[in-house]
């Protein structure tokens, strides 16, 4: 049986589908009316005598400023609507479970915070919000969920974000959906929402790689970064304790908020944004780490959280954002 | 349209304009204005443009169809500048990366 | 293609003969049939590789070709339909035809600009063609960065400079419009008694004009990060890929409308013709092409919701994007309302007529969706944006371009087309069109992703529908080629004015002489007074 | 205007009606052919305003391993030129053939030195290694790649400022050849007008291009 319409899987499907059900509406309406009037005037008006000339309709400015405004104001409700559910999209809820995707031709390599790494397939838990954080390791990708009603592109260079609630079991199709190469069709891959309990045993069932801040520490003493980043402040560069998530003052006067793209920029471009007091000493460690190690060093600096009383300046609201 | 000749003296003063804003524009670089530097040297660079297609290029004799045809060129290019711009200066204002 | 030896009169294509007296030409009717005679080559190699394409994805498991194969193939269908076929087609055939007969000029401003023009995309076209028996291109035709710039080993920089070739001959035709519009009308001619399609041409002008450079400088840039290896997108040196995206689609969004408002100009002149009345709310339709042109700049980034554009931008590109949605719908009403009270014939051009307002109704409803963000986050790159702006440019210009060509066909030759069949294929187009495209409104909102070789199963069925009704669009797109070419040597012989239509090109005899009037007509009426017409009137009934 | 019987002249070409007429429309046409040449280099300012942007500190110091004076001497040049197109434009409108003559050589050879100081410089930029490649190498920066983008764009902007011009030395080549051979008059000096809108133009672009390639951070250094 070939379906006519998506499931609904995730918290986004039944609003984006009200949405369409809303323009389905108004389309049909529109395309019946005018449809009908055409099917109308061209019947009761054919021509009906050889070298007849009609007279000139003269033109109404209330029915022209009618079918401008009465449309426009349809359409502004379709924007409302469309951007609410886009911001929504946009803002992951604090409490969301961080998974990292990584993208490369051909294939979705994806990290658990736990430590549980995936090839073109994702498990995850049903009801509890989720959020990638993706990145390429060669061309733009797009990670397109139908069922879920989302699709956000994996661009190299940069992290993109998206996020959903599964709500319902199943398996359900993982496209790439923007043009990548020769096998851009056979990026695909499926997405496996489970009850808590199954994705626990899940969890516990696979290899353990150790969770992804473990290895994001071993990465990060292999790479000597402990040298100048000491974890008391005292080095050359500045801590990493309670960084994520703080705006951090730059040599140029400006301030940036330290998040993933903010971390992932100062170790692969360090010069990029020298924070204030410090001198540019650090070198790039692009092409020495694999943008799934960079991903590593970032949960585990998320993971660096003050110790209570031990010096550094964080209050507790930072904190608390931090537990997962 | 009525042919309109200026007089040499009118190329000149404006030529001699040009020639001494190219200098401020280079000298006031060596000054430290702040963010405002760029404000200085685009503002220079506008005058001196506005100098060459006035008097130059004969704008201010022009038909008013000349003159829509460059400030539509203007108005086009800053759309372009100022829609993609509004991009990257909002990017990752709502504090979710790559949003 | 002579039609000497029934008429006597000295006309543009008896008045000397042989190959240089064509590819010499300056006059703007024959370079008119030089386009022609390109664009329906680089049409019918475009819906070859569509058959291809709709073939191969008969079944899931892509068997019929390979996967490279199969991207070159969708990559050069969209190159050579956009850039060779729609973007020259009504312009450049049809607009440089009529443009300087409806003005009442002897020809366009710049005769040998027009000519080079032609040369301009011959030569872009011929790059094109020579990347892709090289051995062809695999980027998609919007050669997105970093794939076309660093990964893929195809011919792009000859299709790249193909483009940017054919580009400088689109920006010269638009050059030579909008002069030929301030610089050459008829006395009398004012801009609100010129033919909405004059209207329709000179903002598809002004699109022409204000957008390919940058399309230019885009392909270039492109050309220069393959062959001197300079990165300006290259992530890897901290380049920006979606800087890309806004500088191609600057110019790739309004040249949607470079291939839809040309369309708009023809749907006018066959509804108001048809009809016999003139085109209800005649100023809001001219001023509703150039608002689509001015605001169609302004809605680019709409292509960009999830290319990790900005969200506050993406919401000014959607809200924007709803600004353009009144002057088309305006259009639309406005078509309609003209068939009230009027004396409605059904020619073929009008079933033209009529199914370009049906395909276009649907298509740019459906471009509501795709603006909404909320929608356009799931549907952008399925097949329901495939379906949407086929059914704009095939439902919709290709429509009108068909229409545009039937109805001016007695004028530019000389001779009638066989009605019947004509009607026919009409009919045949207008349905293997929606049973082609409709299904794919289904696929995409079900999540089937554009530019797939191999998809899962259970889309299967809704890609046979589609096939089959290429199948049947392909049948309906060969038949005007058969009866037009019978036509050339077996066709009634067309008088001046066989429609008795209004514009002043019907002023002239069929085939028009060499320098389009015999005497420059002066224009009293307004377009679209058909008591000027009664004479023909009465004869053509 | 009714039986179309003038032979074509220059002056007079035969879609015209009065040589106004086709004055009028050369003068829009080159107008418009300029705006599209704005939007054309528009694409690679856009490039550079997002980079400068995104990366101020890299491409002040890259800026800053540009010479400003030669610089500052070039853009000299070519408003010198500008001027001398300017009277020899007049020089048409007055009739005076021996002084378009003289004008537009002096415009050319400023233009050729121009151009010449220009290959001087890219050629220092091969020296210095800084032609963006696998030998590309700017002191002073961890940020070799976004360095590289700031110099693409200095050849991309000024490579292409440099083939126009070419063009207008080529244009101004022509106009004097035609000038001497007596192909104009006070009556039809359309192309001198606007081969100078041209030439007047591509120095506008320069004018830009000068404060933004060459002066960013210059007090810094």
């Amino acid at each position: 049986m070939t379906p006519l319409f998506p499931v609904q899987a995730s918290n986004f499907a039944p609003e984006v589908d009200h949405l369409l059900f809303y323009l389905l509406a108004v389309s049909v309406c529109f395309t019946v009316v005018i449809f009908a009037a055409i099917f109308f005037f061209a019947i009761r008006y054919r021509r009906k005598a050889p070298g007849e000339v009609p007279h000139a309709v003269h033109t109404g400015i209330a029915l022209e400023i009618a079918w401008m405004v009465i449309p426009f104001g349809l359409t502004m409700v379709m924007f409302g609507w469309g951007a609410s559910i886009f911001f929504k999209e946009s803002r992951p809820p604090d409490n969301a479970m961080n998974i990292y995707v990584v993208g490369k031709q051909w294939m979705w390599k994806i990290q658990h915070a736990e430590g549980q790494r995936e090839i073109n397939e994702l498990h995850v838990p049903v009801g509890r919000p989720i959020r990638l954080t993706m990145t390429s390791e060669d061309v733009i990708h797009s990670f397109f969920v139908p069922a879920f009603r989302t699709k956000e592109d994996v661009v190299p260079g940069r992290y993109s974000t998206t996020w959903w609630t599964p709500t319902k079991v199943g398996k359900y199709h993982l496209f790439c959906a923007e043009y990548c190469g020769t096998k851009h069709s056979g990026m695909t891959g499926w997405i496996y929402v489970m009850e808590p309990g199954d994705y626990q045993a899940w969890l516990n069932g696979g290899r353990s790689f150790g969770s992804l801040a473990e290895n994001g520490e071993k990465l990060f003493q292999d790479l000597a970064c402990g040298n100048c980043h000491k974890m008391d402040g005292s080095g050359r560069c500045p801590t990493l304790v309670g960084l994520f998530g703080r705006p951090v003052q730059l040599a140029t006067g400006q301030t940036v908020t330290a998040d993933e793209g903010y971390i992932r920029e100062s170790i692969l471009q360090p010069d990029a944004k020298v924070v204030a007091g410090y001198q540019p000493l650090m070198p790039t460690f692009q092409g020495l780490v694999t943008e799934e190690g960079v991903l590593q060093l970032v949960e585990y600096i998320k993971s660096l959280t003050p110790k209570p009383g031990s010096g550094t300046t964080t209050t507790p609201a930072e904190i608390n954002s931090e537990t997962h | 349209m009525p042919e309109h000749v200026d007089s040499v003296k009118t190329y000149a003063a404006v030529w001699a304009i040009l020639l001494a804003l190219t200098g401020i524009t280079t000298a006031v670089a060596y000054v430290d204005l702040g963010a405002f530097s760029v404000v200085v040297a685009l503002l220079i660079a506008v005058v001196k443009m506005l100098l060459v297609a006035l008097f130059f290029m004969h704008v201010r004799h022009s038909t008013r169809l000349t003159k829509l045809v460059v400030t539509g060129g203007l108005l086009w290019l800053m759309i372009l500048l100022a829609f993609t711009l509004a991009d990257v200066w909002t990017r990752g204002l709502i504090g979710t990366p790559g949003r | 293609m002579t039609t000497a030896a029934v008429q006597e009169r000295e006309n543009y294509l008896n008045a000397s003969y042989g190959i240089k007296s064509w590819l010499l030409t300056k006059d703007h009717k024959r370079i008119a049939l030089l386009y022609l005679f390109t664009i329906t080559l680089f049409f019918a190699l475009g819906g070859v590789m569509a058959s291809l394409i709709r073939i191969e994805l008969l079944t899931p498991q892509g068997g019929l070709v390979s996967s490279e194969t199969y991207n070159k193939l969708f990559t050069m269908h969209g190159v050579i339909m956009i850039f060779f076929f729609l973007i020259p087609s009504i312009p450049a055939v049809l607009g440089n035809f009529l443009l300087p007969l409806m003005i009442g000029a002897r020809d366009l401003a710049f005769p040998r600009i027009n000519l080079l023009s032609w040369y301009l995309l011959v030569v872009g076209g011929a790059l094109a063609l020579f990347a892709m028996f090289a051995g062809g291109v695999d980027t998609g035709w919007t050669f997105y960065t970093p794939y076309s710039t660093s990964y893929s080993n195809t011919w792009v920089i000859a299709t790249a400079l193909g483009i940017f070739v054919a580009g400088f001959s689109s920006i010269l035709t638009g050059l030579n419009f909008v002069v030929t519009v301030h610089r050459m009308r008829a006395p009398g001619m004012t801009w609100f008694r010129m033919p909405l399609f004059v209207w329709a041409h000179y903002a598809t002008a002004l699109i022409q004009i204000l957008g390919t450079p940058v399309l230019a400088v885009t392909l270039l840039l492109i050309f220069c990060e393959r062959v001197f290896h300079i990165g300006i997108f290259d992530p890897a040196l901290g380049g920006d890929p979606v800087l890309f995206q806004h500088l191609f689609w600057f110019y790739s969004h309004p040249a949607v409308y470079i291939m839809i408002l040309p369309a708009m100009g023809v749907i006018s002149e066959l509804v108001s013709t048809f009809s016999r009345k003139p085109i209800f709310g005649y100023g809001f339709v001219a001023f509703s092409s150039m608002a689509i042109a001015v605001l169609g700049f302004l809605v680019w980034g709409h292509h960009l919701f999830v290319s990790t554009q900005s969200v506050y931008a993406g919401m000014v590109f959607s809200f924007l994007s709803y600004f353009v949605a009144i002057p088309s719908a305006v259009k639309v009403f406005n078509w309609t309302a003209t068939l009230y009270k009027g004396s409605i014939s059904f020619e073929t051009p009008m079933l033209y007529a009529f199914g370009f307002i049906g395909l276009f109704t649907i298509g740019g409803l459906t471009g509501l969706f795709v603006a909404s963000l909320g929608i356009d986050v799931h549907v952008t790159d399925t097949y329901f944006v495939v379906a949407h702006f086929h059914y704009i440019m095939v439902g919709g210009a290709i429509m009108g371009y068909l229409g545009g060509l039937h109805f001016w066909w007695p004028k530019i030759t000389g001779r009638m087309y066989p009605e019947g069949w004509a009607r026919l294929s009409a009919l045949i187009i207008f349905l293997g069109f929606n049973l082609t495209f409709f299904p794919q409104f289904i696929l995409g909102y079900l999540g089937m992703p554009r530019r797939y070789h191999v998809y899962s199963p259970e889309f299967q069925v809704l890609h046979v529908l589609s096939t089959a009704g290429a199948s049947v669009l392909a049948v309906g797109y060969l038949l005007p080629l058969i009866y037009f070419t019978w036509s050339l040597r077996y066709g009634k012989v067309a008088g001046a004015n066989p429609w008795a239509a209004t514009g002043l090109e019907w002023k002239t005899p069929s085939p028009p002489p060499v320098h389009n009037f015999d005497e420059i007509p002066v224009v009293t009426h307004g377009a679209y007074d058909y008591s000027t017409v009664a004479g023909e009137v009465m004869q053509v009934g | 205007m009714a039986e179309h019987a003038h032979a074509e002249t220059l002056a007079l070409r035969e879609q015209f009606d009065t040589a106004e007429q086709q004055k009028d429309a050369s003068t829009l046409g080159m107008w418009i052919f300029l705006i599209t040449e704005v939007m054309f280099f528009g694409g690679m300012f856009l490039a550079y305003t997002i980079y400068r942007n995104i990366y101020p500190t890299v491409f002040g110091l890259a800026s800053s391993s540009l010479n400003a004076v030669i610089g500052a001497i070039n853009t000299a040049v070519l408003l010198c030129s500008s001027f001398t197109m300017v009277l020899a434009v007049r020089a048409a409108q007055l009739g005076q053939r021996k002084a378009i003559i003289i004008f537009l050589i002096l415009t050319l050879l400023l233009g050729l030195v121009f151009l010449g100081v220009k290959a001087y410089e890219w050629n220092e930029k091969f020296q210095e290694h800084h032609i963006p490649g696998p030998s590309f190498h700017l002191e002073g920066t961890e940020m070799q790649g976004q360095a590289q983008l700031f110099f693409s764009l200095y050849f991309a902007m000024t490579g292409l400022h440099a083939l126009h011009m070419v063009i207008g030395v080529c244009l101004l080549s022509w106009l004097i050849i035609a000038t001497a051979r007596g192909m104009f008059s006070a009556q039809y000096m359309t192309p001198v007008d606007v081969s100078g809108l041209y030439w007047h133009f591509v120095d506008i672009i320069w004018i830009f291009l000068f404060p933004l390639l060459y002066l960013i951070d210059r007090h810094m250094r």
